[in-house]
C-alpha cells in the first residue's frame, strides 16, 4: 500500500485529549456541512484515536452519514478540516483517501451486481496483494462465502451482500474501517456473525468507525460511543454512561430540553 | 373501520423489513407507530401510501382493496401523505408546493385558507423557494401540502424528524386541532415521546418490522410502557 | 499455432488470455476459433486476391469495433467519436504520406497517424473526464465534436484549405492514397489484395487477443468495475478519471490504427467518415454482436458488413432502414447482443437438454410478446407463465 | 404562393423595416444585433424540444432532428397538397409530432427508463428509420413552400427571419408560463424533483412523462414547422440542427428553461461572431470550445454558474 506523497501535508493539530494514551487517527476540526437552508453538520469537532471501535448513533437526520461522506470524500464540507493519520484530507480526492487507509462499507450494499462473489472481491484485492489466491481464501472464508465464491453477486441474500462488502472492503487492509449500518436488515443470527467479524478484525488492530441503530449490536461491539444530534456532537463516552444520560434520553425521546 | 392491514411482508430489493405486519386504525383516531431508528417505520408508512409495492399481505381502506395500486390512486381516495425528512419540492415555491398537493381536479380555494389559517407563516413565504425554509417551516409545509388535498386519511411520518423542539411542540398541537376539527383520522410514525404522548389515542410498539406491542388509553401516557421500544 | 503446442506454454498464455471478464473460455472454444481462423487465413486461396482485398474491409472494421467495445461494452462509456479518431488517423496519414511521398514517407506517415488521433482521444478524454463529464454527456460532446470536423472537412474544397502539397478538398476528399506499405526505398513490402488482408487479418488476430489479455488483467477488473459502479471503484482507491481517460487514449489510438488501414484500403479519405450516419455504425455492429464482447464486436461488424453489402447491391434505399431496425430491436429484445444470447442457449441446452430448451424459448417469446403488447395498453396476462422479467433474469 | 398571413404580411417587413432604420439611426449596431438575434433563435429553436425532454425526463433523443424533419414535412406537406393556410399548416406540423412522440414514448421510451445510453441507442435508431422512411416515401426533396414577407427594406434581411426572432421569444416565454404558471408545469416539476413524492400527492407521473415527452416532442416539430419557409426540405435536414441543440443542452445545464435560454443567448453571440468572421466552421467550433470550457468550469452548466450568483446575492441580503 502506498502512501500519500502530499507535498501539502500538515503537521495534525493539537486535539482535545481524548482521555486515553493511544494516538489519535482521525479528526475534523470545525467541520461543518450546509445544503441550502438546512444545516447537517454542524461545528463538529470529533476525533478517533488508533485501535479504537467507535460507534455513531443519533436519531434519523441527525447527519451521521454526512459526517462520513465528508470523511469519505464524497461530499464536500462547507467549512472545516479532517485530519487522517496526520495528513490534512481537505486536498484529496476520495481514492487518495483510500489509498491513504481509509476503507468503506456503503450503506445499502454497494457490489458488483453482475460479478461473482470472487471477481467482487478480486477488485479490491488486485489492489494489495501479489498474491491474490491465499488471501482471497481466507477472505471468502472469514465472510462465509467460500461455498458460494463462483454465484453472481446478484443471487445473493441480502445478508450475503453485506457481508460481502465488509469482506472487499477489508482486503483492503485498512487502518481505519468505515461501516455504515452494517447489519441493516439482517436476522438476528446474521447480526451475530457480523459482530463476531468485527470483533475479530478489532482484535487485529483494525480501527473502526461504526454507524448502527441496532442498539443490542452496538452495546456487543463497542467502546466508545458518539450520540449526534442536529449536526452537533451531544455526548460522547463508553456505552454503559450514554444509555443512562439523561440527556441522550431526552433527545432520543424528543422531550424538550 | 378505515384502515386494515393484515400480514403485511414487505422489503427493498429482497431484503425483508416487514415481517407479518397487522392492525388497524378506525374512523377519527390517531394512532402511533412507535419504535427506533431502523426498525421499519418508514416502509411501513411507504406500503400503506402505495410507494412500495408489498410481498404479500392486503391493505384495506374504507372496505376496499389498495393492495398493489399505485400512490396516486391512493391520493385521489383522499389519503394524503406526509413523507419523512420534510421531503418538500425544494426549488417550487411554497405556494407550487401546496398546488401539486391538491387533490387533482380539485380546486378549494377555502383549503388554502385554513392551511394558512394553521400555518400563517407559508402563507407570508408564498412566493418563497422551499428549500430556503427552516426545517420546522418544511415540516409545516409538509403537512399543509397533504392538508389542501382534503384528506380523511393523513399519513405522517416522524413530524418531529430534524425540527427544534420548540417547534415540535406547535406542530403536534396543530396536528390534534386538525382531527379535531376535520375529523381526520392520522396514522403517524414516531420516535419522539412527547409527540407520541401528545397525539396519539393508541400505539403500535415495532421492532425488528414486526408489531410487538398495542399500548391504548392511559397507558400511553405512562411513559415507562413506550421508553422500552424507544431509548437506545 | 504450432509453436503453442508444448502444453505448459500453452497454459501459460492461455491463463493470461482466459478469464471471466470474456466469454469463451474453454478448449472447446479455443478449438473453434483455430477453426475459424484456418477458414478465415484460407479465404483468399478460396475466392481470389480480389474478393480478398475487398473483404478486408471488414477486418479493419474489426479494429474499430473491438475499439468501440473496449471504451462501451468494458468500461460503460458510449462514445460516438470512435470514428473521429479513425478520421483523424485517416486524414493525418493521406497527409503525411502524400507530402512526403515514396514508401518512407507512407511509413513515417502510420506512427504519426496514429499518434495524432492518440494524443486527439487524450486531450478530449482529459476535458471530459477530468472535468467531470459523465454518461449521457460523454455521448453527447463525442457526437459534437464529430459532426464538427464533419463540417470543418465538408468547407474546405477551397485552394486554400492545403497542408503542404496536399489539398483537403471539401466533399471530395483527399485522392491518390497508396495501397498500405511499409519499408524503405529498396526495402519494403506493398501490400494488396490477399496481402493486404492477411496483414490486417493478423493486427485484428493480434488486437484481439491483446485485448483478451487486457480485458483479464488487473486493468480489466478496473474497468469493469467502473462500468459496474464508478463510486464503489473509487472508494477501493481507484483512481476512476485516470483509468478512464487511458482506456480512452487507448480505443483512440486503436480507432487510429483502423482509419490508416481504412484510408489505404480505399486510397482515400472524406468526409463521409464523419458523419452522423458512419459514426452510429460502430456501435451497431457492437450492439449486434455484444458490447461486452471482443468477439461478439468482430462478429458483429461481419455480419452487419455483409448484409449492408447486400442491400446496397439489392436494396440500397433500405439499407439505412435495416440498420435502424437492427439496433432497435436488438436493445429492445436482446441487449447483450447475440453472442452472449448464443452462448445461454449454447449452456442451457448443455445443462438441460433440447425439449427443456425449446420450452423455455416459447416462455420468453410468450414475455416478450405479452410485455410488447401491454406497452400499447392490450393486457393479455397468463397467469400460468411467470412475469418477462422473472424469464429474463433467468 | 400566398403566405397565409394575409395583409400583415405585406406591412410586417415595411414597419420591421421603418424600427430598424430608426435604431440604425440612433446608433445602435442594428447589422450585428441582428445576426446575433437570429442565431439566438435558431440556437434555442433548435434545442427547445431536446431540452423539455432532456431536463424533465432525463432522456436523450437523438431522434429530436428527425422530429425537427417530420414538423417541418407536416407544415410543407399540409400546404403543398392540401393548400392549408401557413399558420395551420404549421400548428398541423408541432402538433402531429407532438403525437408521434407520445406513441413513441408510450412504446418505446418508457420501457428504457433508467438505461440512458440504450434509449439513445434505440432514438438514435428511430431517427434513422425516419430519414430513411421519409426519403423512400416523398423522394429527395420536397418543394419549398418559398418564404413569405421578402426582405426587409434597407437591409439583406429577410423580414420571415426576423419574425423567428420574436416567435423565439414567445416560444420560450409560452414554455416558460407553461412550467411555471399552470397546474400541469408545477406538477411537471415536482415529478422531476421528486417522483416518489408526487406519486403520493395524487400526479399521475406516467401520463406525465407521457405529456411531457409529447411536448416536447411537438416544440420540435414546431423548430422544423418554423424553419419550413425557410429551409430547403430534405430528409436528413434535422442534422442541420444537431450541434447546435446538443451544445446547448450541454452548457445550458440542468433547468431547462433558465439554461436553454442563457445558454441560447451566450451561444447565440458566439456563434454570430465567429461564423460570420470566420464561417460556419467556425461558428461551431467556438459552439463546441464554449461547451467544452463551461463543462470544465462549471459542473452544472450556465444554470448552476446562475443559481450560485443568485445563492451569493441572497447570502448578501
Amino acid at each position: 500500500m502506498s502512501t500519500p506523497q502530499d507535498p501539502n501535508v500538515r503537521e495534525q493539530p493539537a486535539v482535545a485529549a481524548t482521555g486515553s494514551n493511544r494516538e489519535t487517527i482521525l479528526s475534523t476540526k470545525g467541520l461543518t456541512k450546509k445544503f441550502g437552508g438546512l444545516t447537517a453538520v454542524d461545528n463538529v469537532d470529533f476525533s478517533v484515536d488508533e485501535g479504537e471501535l467507535r460507534c455513531l448513533i443519533g436519531p434519523n437526520g441527525a447527519g451521521k452519514s454526512t459526517l462520513l461522506e465528508l470523511i469519505t470524500g464524497q461530499l464536500t464540507p462547507t467549512d472545516g478540516e479532517i485530519y487522517f493519520d496526520g495528513t490534512d484530507l481537505g486536498e484529496l480526492e476520495p481514492h487518495e483517501r483510500m489509498d491513504a487507509g481509509i476503507s468503506v462499507k456503503f450503506q445499502s450494499p454497494h457490489i458488483y451486481e453482475s460479478l461473482t462473489v470472487e471477481q467482487n472481491l478480486h477488485v479490491p484485492l488486485q489492489r494489495t496483494s501479489r498474491d491474490i489466491e491465499p488471501v482471497m481464501e481466507r477472505t471468502l472464508d472469514r465472510i462465509a462465502l467460500t461455498e458460494k465464491a463462483d454465484e453472481p453477486a446478484s443471487d445473493l441474500s441480502h445478508g450475503e451482500k453485506q457481508r460481502l462488502e465488509i469482506g472487499m472492503a477489508i482486503t483492503l487492509d485498512p487502518k481505519f474501517m468505515i461501516l455504515d449500518e452494517p447489519v441493516a436488515g439482517m436476522s438476528i443470527d446474521e447480526t451475530g456473525d457480523i459482530a463476531d467479524l468485527i470483533q475479530s478484525l478489532h482484535d487485529d488492530g483494525m480501527t473502526f468507525l461504526v454507524v448502527e441503530h441496532d442498539m443490542e449490536f452496538v452495546r456487543k461491539i463497542s467502546e466508545r460511543v458518539t450520540v449526534l444530534s442536529q449536526g452537533s456532537i451531544l455526548e460522547q463516552g463508553p456505552i454503559e454512561e450514554i444509555e443512562n444520560d439523561e440527556q441522550v434520553r431526552r433527545i432520543y425521546l424528543g422531550e424538550n430540553a | 373501520m378505515t384502515l386494515e392491514i393484515s400480514g403485511l411482508n414487505a422489503g427493498y430489493d429482497g431484503t425483508p423489513i416487514l415481517r407479518d405486519v397487522s392492525f388497524n386504525v378506525g374512523d377519527g383516531e390517531i394512532v402511533g407507530i412507535v419504535g427506533r431508528n431502523g426498525v421499519g417505520k418508514t416502509t411501513l408508512l411507504k406500503t400503506i401510501m402505495g410507494l412500495l409495492d408489498p410481498e404479500s399481505g392486503s391493505i384495506q381502506y374504507n372496505g376496499e382493496e389498495l393492495t398493489g395500486k399505485a400512490a396516486n390512486e391512493h391520493a385521489r381516495r383522499s389519503i394524503g401523505y406526509v413523507p419523512q425528512g420534510r421531503d418538500v419540492f425544494p426549488t417550487l415555491t411554497v405556494r407550487e408546493n401546496l398546488l401539486v398537493g391538491e387533490t387533482v381536479g380539485g380546486d378549494d380555494e377555502t383549503r388554502y385558507e385554513q392551511v394558512y389559517d394553521y400555518f400563517p407563516i407559508l402563507e407570508e413565504r408564498a412566493g418563497q423557494d422551499a428549500g430556503t425554509l427552516s426545517g420546522g417551516q418544511q415540516q409545516m409545509l409538509a403537512i399543509a401540502r397533504a392538508l389542501v388535498g382534503g384528506p380523511d386519511l393523513l399519513l405522517v411520518d416522524e413530524p418531529s424528524e430534524g425540527v427544534q423542539p420548540s417547534i415540535v411542540q406547535s406542530i403536534t398541537e396543530d396536528l390534534e386541532e386538525i382531527n379535531d376539527e376535520f375529523g381526520t383520522t392520522i396514522l403517524f410514525v414516531e420516535q419522539n415521546l412527547s409527540v407520541i404522548q401528545g397525539l396519539a389515542d393508541r400505539c403500535y410498539a415495532i421492532d425488528r418490522g414486526t408489531i410487538v406491542d398495542e399500548i391504548t388509553g392511559d397507558a400511553v401516557s405512562d411513559q415507562e410502557n413506550l421508553e422500552e421500544y424507544l431509548v437506545v | 499455432m504450432t509453436e503453442l503446442s508444448l502444453p505448459s506454454r500453452f497454459d501459460g498464455i492461455a491463463e493470461k488470455l482466459n478469464g471471466p471478464n470474456t466469454l469463451g473460455n474453454s478448449r472447446a472454444f479455443w478449438i473453434a476459433f483455430a477453426v475459424g481462423m484456418f477458414v478465415m487465413v484460407a479465404y483468399p486461396f478460396a475466392r481470389g486476391s480480389y474478393a480478398a482485398g475487398q473483404t478486408s474491409l471488414f477486418l479493419v472494421y474489426g479494429l474499430l469495433a473491438l475499439s468501440l467495445s473496449l471504451i462501451w461494452g468494458y468500461t460503460g462509456i458510449l462514445s460516438f467519436g470512435q470514428v473521429a479518431f479513425f478520421g483523424i488517423a485517416g486524414y493525418t496519414y493521406a497527409i503525411v504520406s502524400l507530402n512526403l511521398g515514396g514508401v518512407f514517407g507512407q511509413t513515417v506517415a502510420l506512427p504519426i497517424a496514429i499518434a495524432v488521433s492518440t494524443l486527439s482521444a487524450f486531450v478530449l478524454g482529459y476535458f471530459m473526464f477530468y472535468g467531470g463529464v459523465q454518461n449521457v454527456y460523454v455521448a453527447i460532446l463525442t457526437l459534437v465534436v464529430t459532426l464538427v470536423l464533419e463540417t470543418f472537412m465538408a468547407q474546405t474544397a477551397g485552394s486554400e484549405w492545403a497542408v503542404g502539397s496536399v489539398k483537403l478538398g471539401g466533399f471530395n476528399g483527399i485522392p491518390g492514397i497508396r495501397n498500405f506499405a511499409l519499408g524503405v526505398e529498396g526495402a519494403s513490402i506493398s501490400l494488396s489484395g490477399s496481402g493486404f488482408y492477411w496483414f490486417v487479418l493478423a493486427l485484428l488476430l493480434g488486437a484481439y487477443l491483446g485485448g483478451r489479455a487486457l480485458v483479464n488483467s488487473k486493468y480489466g477488473y478496473a474497468l469493469v468495475a467502473i462500468r459496474e459502479d464508478a463510486e464503489r471503484t473509487a472508494m477501493f482507491g481507484y483512481n476512476v478519471k485516470r483509468v478512464k481517460l487511458a482506456i480512452f487514449t487507448f480505443s483512440g489510438a486503436l480507432a487510429g490504427l483502423s482509419g490508416v488501414l481504412y484510408s489505404t484500403w480505399g486510397n482515400y479519405m472524406d468526409p463521409s467518415v464523419f458523419t452522423i450516419t458512419f459514426a452510429t455504425i460502430p456501435i451497431v455492429w457492437v450492439t449486434l454482436g455484444g458490447r461486452e464482447s471482443l468477439l461478439g464486436a468482430i462478429v458483429g461488424t461481419i455480419i452487419i458488413e455483409r448484409l449492408r453489402l447486400w442491400f446496397s447491391v439489392n436494396a440500397s434505399e433500405f439499407a439505412i432502414v435495416f440498420v435502424g431496425v437492427i439496433l432497435m430491436t436488438v436493445v429492445l429484445v436482446l441487449p447483450r447482443g447475440i453472442l452472449p444470447g448464443i452462448r445461454q442457449i449454447y449452456l442451457f441446452l448443455n445443462e438441460n437438454g433440447p425439449r427443456a430448451a425449446v420450452d423455455h424459448g416459447q416462455t420468453v417469446i410468450k414475455a416478450r410478446i405479452r410485455e410488447a403488447l401491454q406497452t400499447v395498453g392490450i393486457d393479455a396476462s397468463d397467469p400460468d407463465t411467470p412475469s418477462s422479467s422473472e424469464v429474463v433474469r433467468e | 404562393m400566398t403566405s397565409g398571413f394575409g395583409a400583415t404580411g405585406a406591412l410586417t417587413p415595411l414597419i420591421i423595416g421603418d424600427f430598424l432604420g430608426f435604431l440604425d439611426s440612433i446608433g445602435v449596431p442594428v447589422v450585428q444585433l441582428l445576426q446575433i438575434a437570429d442565431n439566438f433563435a435558431f440556437i434555442t429553436l433548435a434545442a427547445i424540444g431536446l431540452t423539455v425532454i432532456f431536463g424533465m425526463m432525463g432522456v436523450i433523443n437523438l431522434a429530436h432532428g428527425e422530429f425537427i424533419m417530420m414538423g417541418a414535412y407536416i407544415t410543407t406537406l399540409s400546404v403543398n397538397v392540401a393548400s392549408l393556410p401557413l399558420p395551420v399548416a404549421m400548428l398541423l406540423g408541432a402538433l402531429g409530432t407532438a403525437a408521434f412522440g407520445a406513441v413513441i414514448e408510450r412504446t418505446i421510451v418508457r420501457r428504457l427508463y433508467g438505461r440512458l445510453l440504450d434509449s439513445m441507442i434505440v432514438t438514435f435508431g428511430l431517427g434513422l428509420i425516419l430519414t430513411q422512411g421519409t426519403r423512400i416515401i416523398f423522394g429527395n426533396t420536397l418543394q419549398s413552400i418559398g418564404t413569405p414577407f421578402g426582405e426587409v427594406p434597407g437591409y439583406t434581411y429577410s423580414g420571415y427571419r426576423v419574425l423567428l426572432m420574436f416567435v423565439a421569444i414567445a416560444v420560450l416565454s409560452a414554455a416558460y408560463l407553461v412550467f411555471t404558471r399552470t397546474e400541469f408545469g408545477i406538477r411537471a416539476r415536482a415529478t422531476i424533483q421528486d417522483a416518489e413524492t408526487a406519486r403520493a400527492m395524487g400526479v399521475d407521473t406516467d401520463r406525465m412523462y407521457t405529456t411531457t415527452f409529447a411536448i416536447g416532442s411537438g416544440l420540435a416539430g414546431l423548430t422544423g414547422a418554423l424553419y419550413a419557409p425557410s429551409a430547403t426540405i430534405v430528409p436528413g435536414m434535422g442534422q442541420a440542427f444537431l450541434v447546435e441543440s446538443f451544445v446547448t443542452v450541454v452548457t445550458g445545464g440542468s433547468t431547462v428553461l433558465l439554461g436553454t435560454t442563457l445558454a441560447g443567448g451566450v451561444l447565440g453571440t458566439i456563434d454570430a461572431i465567429f461564423s460570420n468572421l470566420y464561417g460556419n466552421f467556425f461558428g461551431q467550433l467556438a459552439l463546441l470550445l464554449t461547451a467544452i470550457i463551461v463543462i470544465r468550469l462549471l459542473p452544472d452548466g450556465l444554470t448552476g454558474l446562475a443559481y450560485r450568483i443568485r445563492d451569493k446575492l441572497g447570502e448578501r441580503q
